[in-house]
């Protein structure tokens, strides 16, 4: 019961088309892709890259996850555990390993919360949306960036020197971090946000804290949670190496496997990790999801 | 203001029979209130059917139920005669947006490229250096046919309310669709362009045998270049009429009684 | 430098009542731990030390755990610790940074504070054969600041007159010292004998694969220390309640940690002057902030 | 001149307006309120916060970042110099330490150059927007939760094992991390982008692969190029994590400076490392201002 | 469709003589193309003025200018006597935007009550808990003048296009202005509901004394409800008429250029 459509489909009506890509376009892009490759090229030297040696080298990689079985020329046999199969002693790995994943969790969730009233505020500074006035605009920046810029373990040691070692140092190094990145990150994505708002209020006279409470805020709410559940993700990862400076969590005992060669033991609390970190994941997802209109 | 006589229309060239969109007892609910209650529509080729109704009446969800962006509760969809599958978009409806939804970041005669990505491969779709030059030159007609060639080469969300919504006319066009959905597509046009946006859907009637359903909020308009008209009330529709035989008084009675439930 | 921890008679009878000296005026002390093995056995066996030793000084003691002795160096520095246990080099820093005393060791079953070693090793079928020979070829030391993998090997390539031969460099740790040479990725390694005996014990390690060319002089093990909160009446109260720790701690202890402890207690008394050779070692690398 | 309107501004005409809060808003949000609250709650007494022990030790950051000159009741004398001034000897540590900042941007830029393709691939896998297809969705994301999990030192220690000691597995370690956080990162910002393009050209029978390509991709750019360069950012502080695993660059400097006690030597490389930062974030700033339209 | 009789005009009760708006010489560029160049108009206190022109003449970007979202390359814009200063708003002016802008996130109250920001001191507007309780009948009294009382609660970005639209009126009602811009605020609303909005124009400068001017596409409508209305063409204003002096030549004139141009 089809009807035909009266026009041949593969003889449309055609008009000359404009070049494709300007030549100011292509001077441009051609420059700046000269540049990146320029630089590439010397890093590629200077991190000495090589994917020979990884592709002759791989059977490392093997030994290192399942163990070495292997005879020498001299008929000497040697047997090596690997990461895998993983230490599934209950008593002695699993049950401890939920307990320190709950601590290192409970670093990661104070670092977080500590750190949202300042990394809002900053985020407010630091984006052009919110904040119209330059010099304001450059110095939240600027702070960030030197924060951010600092590692966390030296915030660590300045903490420890006060207050000796623990969770808390690692608490407080965490969410000084953790102001710097997030209100990058948070100030970027209000950068993002959609103009429409933010000019109408503007228009009807709202201030610059207004525009954000009543028109950025809300638009963006759902990319500043999401961000906020990477960033307790990322801080529940990086008290697996505060553990390492005495804030106890999960990471100081998968370096103490390290160092006794219980590659095994090592690689159940990584899945421990895995597990909380799916966990969080599977949050912040289902959480996006429901605060997403429509 | 000057009234623009329609074309004289071809209607008789054309075997008008077969309906080529059918909608049969369509129903949609946003939890408790139900926005579509057994709505029934057809368009058969070549043919201009405008479709009015008060605002929230449920004319945009109409036409997404068909191309799949809302999912009915009940209906069923034939395009063609073939019924659509929940959610799978089809190929040959092309629909132009209330709000427009062109990109804004990409360039005029991209946006209107992209309406042709359904007939296109990967090859040719990879990145917008990979779209062939015939299509280019198929949207730069297309773009000719609602006036706004010189503009190709712009980015789109630099271009006024009005032109962008005839881009986004344009972007239909190139998707070479039998049945073109147009919710509100002359809404933010001046008089001169919308008419003739208007004699465009119109022409892609006569000439090329499309099925055209528009969302017009201008029922002059919907009379002057429509063969049938309409009427979206309280879910279902209140009337479905030649264009010439739709009436004052019908026109006042669609808008009436909901402007009055609201108040 | 060196405090004047080491003059108290270890033998004197103690009970906590007795003592005039207070040794913990608000009933809790708090002591480090940087546990250069295994935790899963040193913390254990730490918290039976500090319970026993608890009990002796009628306190509380609480345990704190780092892995790396600046962080314990910086809050012994500000009072937060009163007691640290260091690695050997650490404990020179704790000395001179910190003014930490050494009180008491672990000792072995001789009664002597027991020692530990620092080794070079390489494969069996290497050319090298002498610390000598490692000239122009690859070594994987541990991590900076680390004794027996860093300074103590470093000392021996300088004595050798090759430090600037060999192309050293630095693993990141013990383990992966080891296991850069049981990958075949460098010539030598430092493997110390304790990284040695858990590797060995874990089956990382196959012992008739590789040989060691250089062995250091034993090395002390690890110290515990009174911070310089405490004063000398004081940390010879705290050193006596170590050397008199009853001996099923000590026996618990020693099941913790894989040792036989002697007979009649499972620490020795230490000075600091006992650690002297590696303070010469730490001036020696330019380590100590004294010779910058 | 000017005519005071008719309107008593004070007056305006009023109506009822509903309830501000719905009862069911209420008892939920005070349920998830209650909840966050106890999570925190136990969070603090797990990592033993106390605000007292900050502000009674804080002279130990100072003493940190100033130095030190003490006698202490056991008569031993310490003086110990702080983190500052910085040390400014020229030839020992600033010539050389521009040198380790500039290896250490070299191997976070590969590391984030290499893990461009697949973080996009994981992107448009594991964002609702460009991937309908539920199954693979989940699995995107379960990788990149697996991989994200996984620490960068563990990855380290790996690819050590395969190629030995330098930057190089430093590299392959950063970009494999950097897939999984990148990946996570880009498919939540396309997720959040404008939906209306999107639809529009899954209706006219675009596949996913082409919507992505077509409508996501142009309309999330420049918040996919903030994120870069925010993980740039990162992974050049993190390969200060991976030097201390041989993989060299300046954290291995600090941490070096930091084990010897030389703590004004360690802030000059801070410092660099601040430097850096901030010219990173300049370019962010820059390269992020000229991508916006309008 | 049948025409609705205006409601009578109360213009001899205000004095219209003050101008509430004023644009002199105003001129800008976009790179090389001239979008205004020495466009003049006036508004004065009780008075509706609609602005016509075809699509891509420059309304929005005029109006734009005047709430400080463009920045002029030249001329004086005066809203009450006071000189506007470059890019700084006015509390004075209300704009309903062609894009609508409203936070789909929002309940519609809470957008309409968003309006008064400007003369909330920050104990009143930290948060939309902090909206004081006058406020929001008032947005609710707003809200019933575009018949979406009903709505109130619901979250903006459900409404249909229309309902959304006359949302941001009620947004620019509740800013209390003295001058009100409305950039084709009846473009997606149905004929009823577009004459109640245009009626509600009519009422606020007849009743309240402002100053309404307003972008419209659709003659027949600017000339039943404007006092006044401006063509604008090639930059300037073509005509300056009051509405009972516009003729259909007029009229077509100003479209038809522009069409021709970009032909
Ligand atoms: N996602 C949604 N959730 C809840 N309600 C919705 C949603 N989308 C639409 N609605 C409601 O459905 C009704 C019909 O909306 P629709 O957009 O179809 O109206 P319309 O006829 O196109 O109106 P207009 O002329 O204003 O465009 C409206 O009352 C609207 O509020
Ligand atoms: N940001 C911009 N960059 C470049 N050109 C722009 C920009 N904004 C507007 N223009 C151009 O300025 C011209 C006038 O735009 P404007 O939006 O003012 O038109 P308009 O009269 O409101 O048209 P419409 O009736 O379609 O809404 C258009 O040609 C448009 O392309
Ligand atoms: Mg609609
Ligand atoms: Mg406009």
């Amino acid at each position: 019961m089809t009807l035909a459509p009266l026009r041949e489909p593969s003889t449309p009506e055609r008009r000359t088309a404009p070049r494709r890509v300007s030549q100011r376009t292509l001077a441009i892009g051609g420059t700046v892709a000269a540049g990146l490759l320029a630089v590439h090229w010397y890093a590629w030297t200077q991190t000495e890259f090589s994917l020979t040696a990884l592709a002759e080298g791989w059977q490392g990689i093997w030994h290192f996850l399942f163990g070495r079985d292997q005879t020498y020329p001299n008929g000497h046999h040697v047997t090596t555990e690997g990461a895998f199969p993983i230490d599934t002693s209950w008593g002695e790995t699993i049950r401890p390993g939920i307990g320190y994943c709950l601590l290192t969790v409970c670093i990661g969730l104070m670092g977080t919360t500590l750190s949202i009233p300042a990394s809002l505020v900053f985020a407010v500074l630091g984006s052009r949306t919110t904040n119209r006035f330059p010099p304001l605009f450059w110095l939240a920046r600027a702070v960030m960036s030197v924060l951010r810029a600092v590692p966390e373990t030296v915030y660590a040691l300045m903490f420890i020197a006060a207050v000796g070692f623990g969770a808390f140092p690692g608490v407080i190094a965490l969410a000084i971090h953790n102001v710097a990145v997030m209100g990058k990150l948070w100030s970027e994505a209000m950068d993002e946000a959609d103009q429409g708002p933010v000019e109408a209020l503007r228009s009807a006279g709202a201030s610059s804290y207004q525009t954000a409470v009543h028109a950025v805020l809300p638009t963006v709410m759902p990319s500043l949670l999401g961000l906020l559940l990477y960033r307790f993700d990322t801080n529940v990862r990086s008290s697996v190496i505060l553990g390492t400076v005495g804030a106890g969590g999960i990471g100081f005992y998968i370096k103490q496997s390290v160092s006794g060669f219980r590659f095994d033991t090592m690689m159940t609390y990584v899945c421990q990790v895995v597990v909380l970190v799916i966990l969080i994941d599977l949050l912040s997802v289902w959480l996006r999801k429901r605060l997403a209109l429509t | 203001m000057p009234r623009l006589t329609t074309s004289a229309r071809q209607l008789d060239t054309i075997d008008r029979g077969a309906p080529m969109l059918q909608i049969d007892g369509l129903t949609k609910r946003y939890g408790a209130t139900s926005v579509l209650d057994g709505f029934a529509m057809s368009v058969a080729a070549g043919e201009v059917v405008s479709l009015l109704g008060a605002n929230g009446s449920g004319k945009s969800t109409s036409l997404r139920c068909v191309v799949g962006l809302s999912r009915p509760d009940g209906g069923t969809i034939t395009v063609d005669g073939v019924p659509a599958v929940d959610g799978r978009p089809i190929p040959d409806v092309a629909m132009v947006f209330q709000r427009i939804h062109l990109v804004p970041r990409r360039s005029v005669i991209d946006n209107v490229c992209a309406g042709a990505l359904g007939r296109l491969d990967l090859a040719r779709s990879w990145s917008t250096l990979g779209f062939p030059a015939e299509l280019r030159e198929e949207a730069m007609a297309c773009l000719h046919r609602v006036g706004l060639a010189d503009r190709a080469t712009e980015k789109a969300g630099r271009l006024s309310g009005g032109q962008q919504q005839r881009v986004a006319v344009a972007r239909a066009l190139c998707q070479r669709a039998k049945v073109l959905l147009a919710d509100e597509p002359v809404s933010a046009l001046d008089p001169a362009a919308a008419e003739q946006v208007m004699r465009l859907l119109r022409s892609l009637a006569d000439e090329d045998g499309i099925a055209v359903a528009a969302v017009l909020h201008q029922p002059d308009l919907a009379r002057r270049h429509s063969d049938r008209m309409i009427g979206l009330m309280h879910g279902r529709s209140a009337f479905d009429l030649p264009a010439g035989a739709v009436d004052d008084a019908t026109i006042e009675a669609l808008y009436r009684p909901d402007a009055e439930a609201e108040r | 430098d060196g405090g004047d921890g080491g003059d108290t008679d270890a033998k004197s009878d103690t009970s906590p009542a007795s003592s005039a000296v207070e040794v913990c005026p608000d009933g809790t002390l708090t002591m480090g731990v940087e546990p250069y093995e295994d935790p899963a056995k040193l913390i254990p066996a730490y918290q039976a030390l500090v319970d026993g030793l608890g009990k002796e000084l009628g306190c509380t003691i609480e345990l704190e755990v780092s892995d790396t002795y600046v962080a314990e160096i910086l809050a012994m520095q500000n009072g937060e610790l009163d007691l640290g246990q260091f690695g050997p080099l650490g404990f020179v820093f704790a000395n001179q940074q910190a003014g930490a005393t050494a009180l008491a060791a672990f000792a072995d079953e001789t009664g002597e504070a027991a020692s530990y070693t620092g080794g070079i090793w390489v494969p069996k079928d290497s050319a090298i054969k002498t610390i000598e020979d490692l000239a122009g070829h690859t070594l994987a030391l541990s991590e900076s600041g680390s004794t027996s993998g860093d300074a103590v090997p470093r000392k021996a390539l300088i004595d050798a007159g090759i430090d600037k031969d060999v192309d050293a460099q630095y693993a990141g740790g013990h383990t992966e010292a080891l296991q850069a040479l049981v990958n075949g990725q460098v010539d030598a390694a430092e493997i110390n004998s304790q990284t040695l005996a858990s590797a060995i014990a874990e089956g990382a390690f196959d012992e008739s694969q590789f040989v060691q060319v250089w062995k250091s002089d034993p090395i002390l093990n690890d110290p515990i220390t009174a911070g310089p909160n405490m004063t000398p009446e004081v940390a010879a109260k705290v050193q006596e309640a170590l050397l008199a720790l009853p001996s099923d701690t000590v026996a618990e202890i020693g099941g913790y940690l894989d040792f036989t402890p002697p007979a009649d207690g499972a620490m020795v008394k230490v000075s600091n002057d006992d650690y002297q050779p590696l303070f010469d070692l730490a001036d020696t690398l330019g380590l100590t902030t004294d010779d910058l």
